[in-house]
């Protein structure tokens, strides 16, 4: 008898372990940005402000990740001597090949999010939902769940989303949690597409 | 939304601009009249008689958008279906939506479409999709609701500008656009003062099975008592002039 | 001696309990449903900037203005030009889908192009004497039927065909009352929107056999017997007792006297399903030449374009003459039945088509040369046939070429060995050198003559956003109006007289007319036919039965539908290439079970 | 393996040869592989695979589903005589009943996966409920009612002579076994509302005056209609299946006054159900329907769907054999019985059929055509693979699981009977 209370113990144990520690890490796969490309620089020494490149366009539009002739613009020869610059540039700016950059906080393609309106109207910071982005020197990795398709920001970091800071995620619940408590909660087509 | 039968001559370019704007796929070889997926539907009514007594009128039938106990919402087992307080318009959600049908079977009127295979374009011709509205995968339900890309575009250029309310002018769906002859008009039913709400007051006004008090949202009209005829129950002996 | 096996089933039973306590199964369920969202094979649309681009449908002879709402350039959708005095906004279905030609699955991609030209020029080389190189332009009026005539100029013995292009344009506006021997006037003929626009300030009466989309919205639909229009048209003109022209149309009397009185009451207009027709003539007779039937007027030329062969029709050329016949199928337009070309063709001949469709002239001819289609090329548009005002409009181009395509054009200009150049620009600056009429811009509906800008302007606003228009000009009265056509040869073993009440004008349309013809029951697709139960009883057919439509120069496998809305003794058939060379001059046929 | 299946089957009971039951549940095997692939097709390809299109929606799965639902009502129906109402007689059928319950649900609920576009998705309804639909109602009472199912039929498998080695599994079966009660409460009332909720179904769609009713609170007529006529033909079916058993086995399982039982519990209620159905049908035809502007009688002239089809289910199929079950003469026979029985199930069978496919048939708008369906050999094929499935369950369990308690003492009393006369001529 004692013998199958510790089979059971054990066969529970392994799988908790397995659930809890190694499920997280292998669900994810992890890929580099293409450039290495530093927000700080930018900020501080080509004193660039965020909508300088994160700009929306005159129908409201907002045009998210610039395209390479924005960085062309300043980047048609080498300006500084970091070796992460010369790669961009002979990789991308010469041959003129758009970089694949990773959008951390693309959501799927039934929704349907305006900039414009959450920043306009709604006056929400752009660090409520990106963090300090524009602060930080280097690119993070992206992180992706290849079943689902979603990145690891649009589902928080939280595998189960247990213990989520309000501003941790941006799944729906996310998203309507903010809307009831301003009472702008209207009807699914308000933000799906 | 209102529509003149008199006008409407049948040349479907509604059906047409209301698949590119919605992305609706062009059907598979297998697919047929009742397989197919037209948000918009142009049926040709006729008077029942024969040659030379024969009248074809041209009723274009879409989602009516009922507003009292719409059949189709409130049938839903997952709240795939909603109605929009502030517009009154019925959203259909294919991404909550498991394809149990219940609503097709709830909906008189027969505007809502199953998606029965995977959507397919010619090679490049996805090229031409409208960013704006998502594609549906298989086994989904799907309707008209008024071209929602257009009243999020809408909205888009209204807070650009710092407005939450849209312009009128801004806000047009696909079908009433594309109408050749003026048949179709759309508009703010609550607003007296619109050309719509003028035509629902007109005495030719008519909906489409107003008895089963759905209220739809959709008012006919036509000066032909044959045609005004089509609002009612149907009436068995004419079965034999319908084309399937 | 079960200990080790229970002592297993206890482990996974843990394992089991265990894994309900941790996110795994959760996440996976969860991630299961999101999958279904967004799995493999749904497309994705490219985001992007979304901007408004002008250009004008080619897809039929009324040149609609098009406005095409383009995300990173590739048009999405289209649309028609609102502020348009002659288009109103106003698309066809064809129109509204166009852009998605370029990628039609049954599109002609390649053709043996190194062959032809040098088949072409082998031929005309050793071609004998009186031995003709023909052109066929499906869609004359435009600049590049210049090109051709200039080109059938320059080479000795050249023939310019066309299927018949009537000298005159009909006023609508000014027209009361409007008396149509079938012509589609609501459903595709001359421009949609200028005709809506018109259509509440005109009695229309449609004169045909079946009640088409035409017929049923107008005012007065007057059934008559196939082939009998004539007749009527002589008890109009006062030819011949109206009481004998009932007895023959089978039209009542007294509808044939209040169309007599409606066509006398002035500024009424008749047309013609065919506008080559002799019933034409009749507006001489009620006096409408020089008001609602008024000359045809094209945008001014360049001088150097004098010399060029004159339009010919078919039926003029010489029998077994054309040696090298090139015919411009690019975009679709009159067709002319292949048992009419084919005696004029030498035994020798080399027949060269351009097109984008395999539908067409392609079956007959031995070089099919892929054509770029709408929005690919291009191209002009003449003036429509409700279009009185003189206008150039140019198809710009919205997407490059997607398969490897042969500028018709060109190729005759080079084998014509005219001068390089571009044509188009060529007359625009013919006509900006005239100063006269407005440029109309479309991006804001303003319009500025054209003396006011220059000449390179004028060329930038023709390609970008606009037209040009003078319609100052006076109203002419047409000459040669109505051809005389050839007797229609009857072959009254057929039964049934053959109706064309689907409009279609051939070559490529969008994937999604579908939704038109298979999806709902709205058009009549190319294979389907439509019979009065009576015809379909006596021929045992049943509707949605296979059955094989027979005529004198062919059959073709077609599905029938039963209507009691069709007279007995017609079948309704949907128009086309396929469906002109089934019935040639005859328009009888006979359909029987599969 | 031969031995191994002999030390399964209960003591007491004789069972065919291991070999003749293999013959026998061959062929379902083969159904059941066949049933499975095309239930794959529909899954892989999509339901393009079947008949099915946008104004045909439901089709015969619906349909059967609906029907088999109702009939594997004898479950909880015998459940609710037994525990609740203490109708002791009825113990000699009751696990059979939980067999054919168990078979009947968990068949309905996998041909429902198939039939959704979307089976990954069908957990939405858990949960985002709407708690308006009748649908959400229907799908948390049958799957609730089905896991009911489970636990009852557990003790059933547990009692397996093989199976009591265990002695945990015994100790375990027992405490099951203390809970019967309440699961027949629980049952009972989880029934008693999805087969009501099933009939709302329809009663609730006022876009289809076919089948659209009035009703109390938020149920219409239909709601109760389904309960009564489910609760009806459970007892039926019990009864059909018994005897068929009794047939195919070649022996006796249960005594006489168990089938007059259920006949009389049958047939009483088919009598309330068919007077109940005949009001709401006047009602229907006099006030519901009209007023949402469609006349009764067109519903009707649109052939096949005749007037005939509404008296053989309310008469032919209803008040005949509610009769039969209740005048005790005829009862006596089991020829009258079991015939009754049938068309009793068959009554039920048919009037699920009228609310799905003739609803859908019947035209809403003028200009409808009226619609013909038959369904895709896919469509019939996966039901197939139930019925197989159905079968094959039924059969195992008949093998191995005690299915009918009293079989044993029948078997003994008849071999005393046989013994007797040797006995007498020994004094």
């Amino acid at each position: 008898m004692i013998r199958g209370k510790i089979a059971f113990a054990s066969g529970m144990l392994v799988a908790l372990a397995g659930g809890w520690l190694a499920f997280p890490r292998i669900l994810y796969q992890t890929r580099l940005q293409p450039v290495d490309f530093s927000h700080k620089v930018h900020a501080e020494k080509a004193g660039a402000k965020c909508e300088d490149c994160h700009s929306f366009r005159d129908d409201g539009t907002y045009a998210g990740i610039p395209t390479l002739d924005k960085c062309s613009g300043c980047h048609a020869a080498a300006m500084g001597t970091t070796a992460a610059e010369k790669t961009f540039i002979d990789q991308y700016v010469t041959p003129n090949r758009e970089p694949q950059w990773l959008s951390y906080a693309r959501q799927p393609e039934n929704v349907y999010f305006s900039h414009v309106s959450h920043v306009k109207l709604g006056q929400v910071k752009c660090e409520r939902c990106h963090g300090n982005e524009g602060g930080t020197g280097a690119l993070r990795p992206y992180q992706q769940d290849p079943i689902s398709g979603y990145s690891r920001d649009i589902w928080g970091r939280p595998v189960n989303r247990i213990g989520l800071r309000t501003e941790g995620g941006m799944k729906m619940d996310d998203c309507v949690n903010c809307h009831r408590r301003q009472g702008l909660e209207y009807s699914c087509m308000g933000c799906h597409k | 939304m209102s529509i003149d039968i008199d006008k409407c001559n049948g040349c479907g370019a509604c059906m047409v601009a209301c698949a590119v704007e919605n992305n609706i796929p062009p059907a598979p070889e297998a697919a047929n009249d009742r397989k197919g997926i037209t948000w918009i539907r142009v049926y040709k009514v006729d008077n029942h008689r024969a040659y030379p007594e024969r009248r074809t009128a041209f009723v274009p039938v879409l989602c009516q958008q009922c507003g009292h106990d719409t059949p189709c919402a409130h049938v839903c087992p997952q709240q795939a279906v909603d109605v929009d307080p502030a517009t009154g318009i019925v959203g259909q959600m294919p991404e909550r939506c498991l394809g149990c049908r219940y609503c097709m079977v709830a909906c008189p009127y027969h505007a809502r479409y199953f998606n029965w295979w995977d959507p397919k374009w010619p090679a490049g011709m996805e090229k031409t999709l409208n960013p704006d509205v998502a594609p549906r995968m298989r086994g989904v339900v799907e309707k008209c609701n008024f071209c929602h890309g257009r009243w999020h575009a809408a909205q888009q250029k209204a807070a650009a500008a710092g407005k939450r309310e849209i312009d009128a002018a801004d806000y047009v769906p696909a079908c009433v656009e594309a109408c050749p002859t003026g048949a179709l008009r759309f508009g703010d039913l609550n607003d007296a003062s619109t050309e719509v709400a003028h035509d629902a007051q007109r005495p030719e006004s008519f909906r489409l099975l107003e008895k089963l008090g759905t209220e739809p949202k959709i008012h006919y009209r036509s000066q032909r008592d044959w045609v005004r005829e089509i609002a009612s129950a149907p009436r068995p002996e004419g079965k034999d002039g319908l084309r399937g | 001696m079960t200990t080790t096996r229970r002592n297993l089933f206890k482990f996974v039973g843990g394992g089991a309990a265990g894994a309900l306590l941790t996110p795994a199964p959760w996440r996976l369920i969860t991630d299961a449903a999101l999958w279904s969202e967004n799995w493999p094979g749904i497309p994705r649309p490219a985001r992007g900037e979304i901007r408004a681009r002008f250009t004008h449908c080619t897809l039929c002879p009324a040149g609609c203005a098009v406005r095409a709402r383009c995300v990173n350039g590739q048009p999405v959708s289209l649309a028609g030009v609102k502020p348009h005095p002659i288009g109103h906004g106003a698309l066809c279905p064809w129109g509204i889908a166009g852009h998605h030609l370029p990628y039609h699955p049954a599109r002609v991609r390649q053709g043996p192009v190194k062959e032809a030209v040098a088949a072409v020029a082998r031929a005309i080389a050793q071609r004998g004497a009186g031995e003709r190189v023909a052109v066929l332009d499906l869609r004359p009026g435009r600049t590049v039927s210049w090109t051709y005539r200039r080109a059938m100029a320059a080479i000795e013995n050249g023939l310019y065909l066309t299927p018949g292009q009537p000298a005159y344009s009909i006023d609508l506006a000014a027209a009361k009352t409007v008396v149509s021997f079938g012509a589609p006037l609501l459903d595709g003929w001359g421009t949609p929107g200028n005709v809506f626009a018109a259509r509440d300030h005109f009695r229309l009466i449609q004169i045909e056999p079946v009640e088409t989309r035409t017929a049923a919205l107008a005012d007065m639909w007057l059934p008559i017997r196939p082939g009998t229009e004539s007749v009527l048209a002589a008890a109009l003109a006062g030819e011949t007792t109206i009481a004998e022209a009932a007895r023959v149309t089978g039209v009542e009397e007294e509808a044939v006297g209040a169309v007599q009185e409606a066509a006398q009451s002035g500024s009424a207009v008749v047309l013609a399903a065919d506008p080559g027709s002799p019933l034409m003539s009749l507006n001489a007779k009620f006096g409408a030449l020089g008001r609602t039937v008024v000359a045809r007027r094209e945008s001014p030329l360049p001088d150097a374009w004098k010399k060029a062969a004159p339009v010919a029709e078919m039926a003029a050329a010489p029998d077994g003459a054309i040696r090298v016949l090139l015919i411009d199928e690019s975009l679709p337009g009159g067709y002319v039945p292949w048992s009419t070309i084919e005696p004029k063709l030498a035994a020798n001949a080399i027949v060269v088509v351009f097109s984008s469709t395999s539908e067409g002239y392609a079956r007959h001819a031995q070089y099919v040369l892929p054509a770029p289609v709408y929005p690919e090329a291009a191209e002009d548009i003449g003036p429509a046939i409700d279009t009185v005002a003189e206008v150039f409009r140019i198809a710009a181009p919205l997407v490059a070429p997607v398969v490897p395509v042969v500028k018709p054009g060109e190729f005759v200009a080079q084998m014509a060995g005219l001068p390089q150049g571009d044509p188009l620009r060529e007359r625009a600056d013919a006509i900006h050198k005239t100063g006269r009429g407005a440029l109309l811009s479309y991006a804001d509906g303003k319009s500025t003559p054209a003396k006011e800008v220059t000449a390179d302007d004028f060329w930038k606003t023709l390609n970008q956003s606009g037209c040009w228009m003078d319609e100052t000009g006076k109203k002419a009265a047409p000459s040669g109006l109505g051809r005389s056509v050839t007797r229609l040869t009857s072959h009254d073993e057929l039964p049934l007289a053959v109706v064309v009440a689907e409009f279609n004008r051939g070559g490529l349309a969008s994937p999604l007319m579908s939704k038109l013809e298979r999806e709902s029951n709205l058009r009549m697709a190319a294979n389907r036919v439509v019979l009065s139960p009576a015809d379909a009883r006596a021929n045992g057919i049943e509707s949605g039965g296979r059955c094989l439509l027979e005529t004198a120069c062919g059959r073709m496998n077609v599905v029938a539908t039963i209507d009691a809305g069709v007279p007995s003794g017609v079948v309704e058939v949907a128009g086309g290439p396929r469906m002109a060379d089934l019935c040639g001059a005859s328009r009888r046929a006979r359909v029987v079970r599969a | 393996m031969g031995f191994v299946d002999k030390e399964f089957i209960a003591r007491g009971l004789r069972r065919s040869s291991t070999g003749r039951f293999l013959l026998w549940i061959l062929p379902w095997v083969a159904l059941l592989v066949f049933g499975l692939y095309s239930a794959g097709l529909c899954l892989v390809k999509g339901l393009n695979q079947t008949n099915m299109d946008n104004r045909f929606a439901f089709g015969h799965w619906i349909f059967l589903d609906l029907a088999v639902i109702a009939l594997g009502a004898g479950a909880f129906f015998t459940g609710f005589l037994l525990y609740i109402l203490k109708i002791d007689e009825l113990r000699a059928v009751i696990n059979s009943a939980v067999v054919i319950g168990l078979v009947c649900y968990s068949g309905a609920m996998a041909v429902l996966a198939v039939d959704v576009g979307q089976p990954l998705r069908a957990w939405f309804t858990f949960w985002y409920p709407n708690v308006h639909s009748m649908l959400t109602e229907v799908t948390f009472c049958i799957s609730c009612y089905l896991t009911v199912l489970l636990i009852e039929y557990l003790p059933i498998v547990l009692r397996n002579r093989k199976l009591r080695d265990v002695p945990s599994f015994l100790v375990f079966e027992h405490e099951l076994h203390k809970l019967v009660y309440v699961l027949a409460g629980v049952g009972t009332f989880l029934s008693f509302f999805h087969q009501g909720s099933l009939g709302g179904l329809y009663g609730v769609l006022r876009g289809r005056p076919f089948a659209f009713r009035e009703g109390l609170a938020v149920w219409p007529s239909t709601f109760f209609l389904f309960i009564l006529s489910a609760a009806a033909v459970g007892p039926s079916f019990i009864l059909l299946t018994t005897w068929m058993v009794e047939k195919l086995s070649r022996k006796r399982l249960v005594r006489p006054a168990v089938f007059g039982r259920l006949a009389r519990v049958s047939g009483l209620l088919l009598a309330v159900y068919v007077l109940a159905k005949a009001v709401d049908t006047l009602v229907w035809i006099n006030r519901t329907s009209p007023e949402t502007g469609f006349q009764a009688w067109q519903y009707y002239s649109w052939k096949p769907f005749g007037t005939w089809i509404l008296f053989a289910e309310i008469v032919l199929f209803g008040l005949l054999p509610a009769l039969v079950m209740l005048t005790p003469r005829l009862r006596a026979h089991t020829g009258w019985l079991v015939t009754a029985a049938a068309m009793a199930c068959c009554g039920v069978a048919l009037n699920r059929f009228v609310m799905t496919v003739q609803t859908l048939a019947l035209p809403t708008l003028s200009f409808d055509p009226y619609l013909s369906y038959f369904p895709s050999w896919q469509e019939i094929g996966t039901f197939l693979a139930v019925v197989a499935y159905g079968v094959l369950v039924y059969s195992f369990s008949f093998r191995y699981f005690n299915l009918f308690p009293e079989e044993r003492e029948l078997r003994l009393e008849a071999a005393a009977q046989e013994e007797e006369p040797a006995l007498a001529g020994r004094y």
